[in-house]
């Protein structure tokens, strides 16, 4: 089991009822640990139309998930 | 330079920032909270920043600007927060020698940062409902991310 | 609205005379007198301008734009007499729904203008020397009207 | 013979020595307008690369010149 923070923002961050939290997850990939989360927040955006971002860098969501990093599930957005 | 601003933008403040004795042009661009949008009348605006992936993205377009444009200076500054109508959203600003290069960095600065940086809008309606908007294909105008929970 | 001024241009000001709560986007650009041109050290620069046919021509080109492009509102604004280098030469701005018409209808005006409004501009050089200069052929540097009188 | 009161701007300014001056001639076109006034003031911007106003309005090098109009030279210019 590995330790993760994840954050979110927006659309996630109303679905979720808050905008961090800590959990334990065996997932080794960010699409794995976000599979989790849909079950357990009732996310309705499909992970395809997400990005993901490891440690603040953009990463794949097929990206190895170690011990301790934050991760951040972007969905879709509309900066100006 | 690229900064997330929680208090109101002010272009002749930033514009001072990039003046320099050697430009001859200066373009901006300001974006602002319009009325309407796609039909329905808006009354406030909500950003919600993701702030360190924001900073690191747009500092990479600034950089790209000044890689691919013969510009002198160039600078990006987006608000958090809530906004009014009329309020300034986004502004960029850029110098260059000669005017053309000034259009086309200002304009790349602006499409990449509302491609790029991970910066949500949540539109309030007069009606009292609210959307996150997400960036719309190219041609359409903006709509709502999801459904609201009910 | 086109403007010939012999104060100083206030882009602030100009500005605020464009906005409405209907424009997402607000483009602006001014032209400063640089301390080079083609190499060479300006220290002043003096523009004339034939009024009548000048803001006749000017009026033209704010018209066209209006009707190329879908903006909300356009002006453009052009100093006379003498000016020190940093000084704005020349602004125009364009407000409009969306940024794309905004930054052609910018790039348009300034372009007509330096082609067609008959404004000439004289430098004088860090040498004590002056030169009328004309609008380059495209890709050249600026050069002048006519060799001086001996 | 015409009454023309003809304007001059920048390097025709300076070569002319005035501003504007009436004058009376026979010319019947900006063309041999412009002839006469290059042999006089001794301009030395060929017709080629200038423009003519009449009354305020572009006009071609070969319209009729009529009595009383205002004409102005253009000489290249580069405003911004």
């Amino acid at each position: 089991m590995k330790r993760i923070q994840v954050q979110y923002f927006a659309v996630l961050r109303e679905q979720a009822g808050c905008s961090e939290e800590k959990i334990k997850t065996p997932a080794d990939t960010p699409a794995a640990l976000y599979q989790e989360l849909c079950r357990r927040h009732g996310f309705t955006l499909p992970a395809g139309g997400l990005k993901v971002a490891i440690n603040d860098d953009f990463a794949a969501w097929d990206a190895p998930l170690k011990d301790g990093v934050r991760v951040v599930f972007i969905p879709p957005f509309a900066g100006g | 330079m690229f900064r997330i601003s929680s208090t109101a933008l002010n272009p002749d403040a930033l514009r001072r920032e990039l003046l320099d004795s050697r430009a001859g042009g200066y373009v901006s661009f300001e974006g602002r909270v319009r009325n309407r949008n796609a039909g329905r009348e808006v009354c406030l605006l909500e950003y919600e920043v993701y702030g360190e992936l924001a900073e690191k993205e747009g500092a990479r377009i600034i950089a790209e600007a000044q890689r691919k444009f013969a510009i002198f200076s160039a600078a990006c500054a987006h608000r958090r927060g809530r906004l009014k109508i009329g309020d300034i959203a986004v502004w960029a600003g850029v110098t260059a020698e000669h005017r053309g290069a000034a259009f086309a960095a200002c304009s790349y600065i602006i499409d990449e940062t509302k491609k790029r940086v991970p910066i949500w809008k949540k539109e309030h309606y007069a009606t009292g409902s609210s959307d996150w908007i997400s960036q719309p294909a190219p041609g359409k105008t903006h709509k709502p991310v999801a459904k609201r929970k009910s």
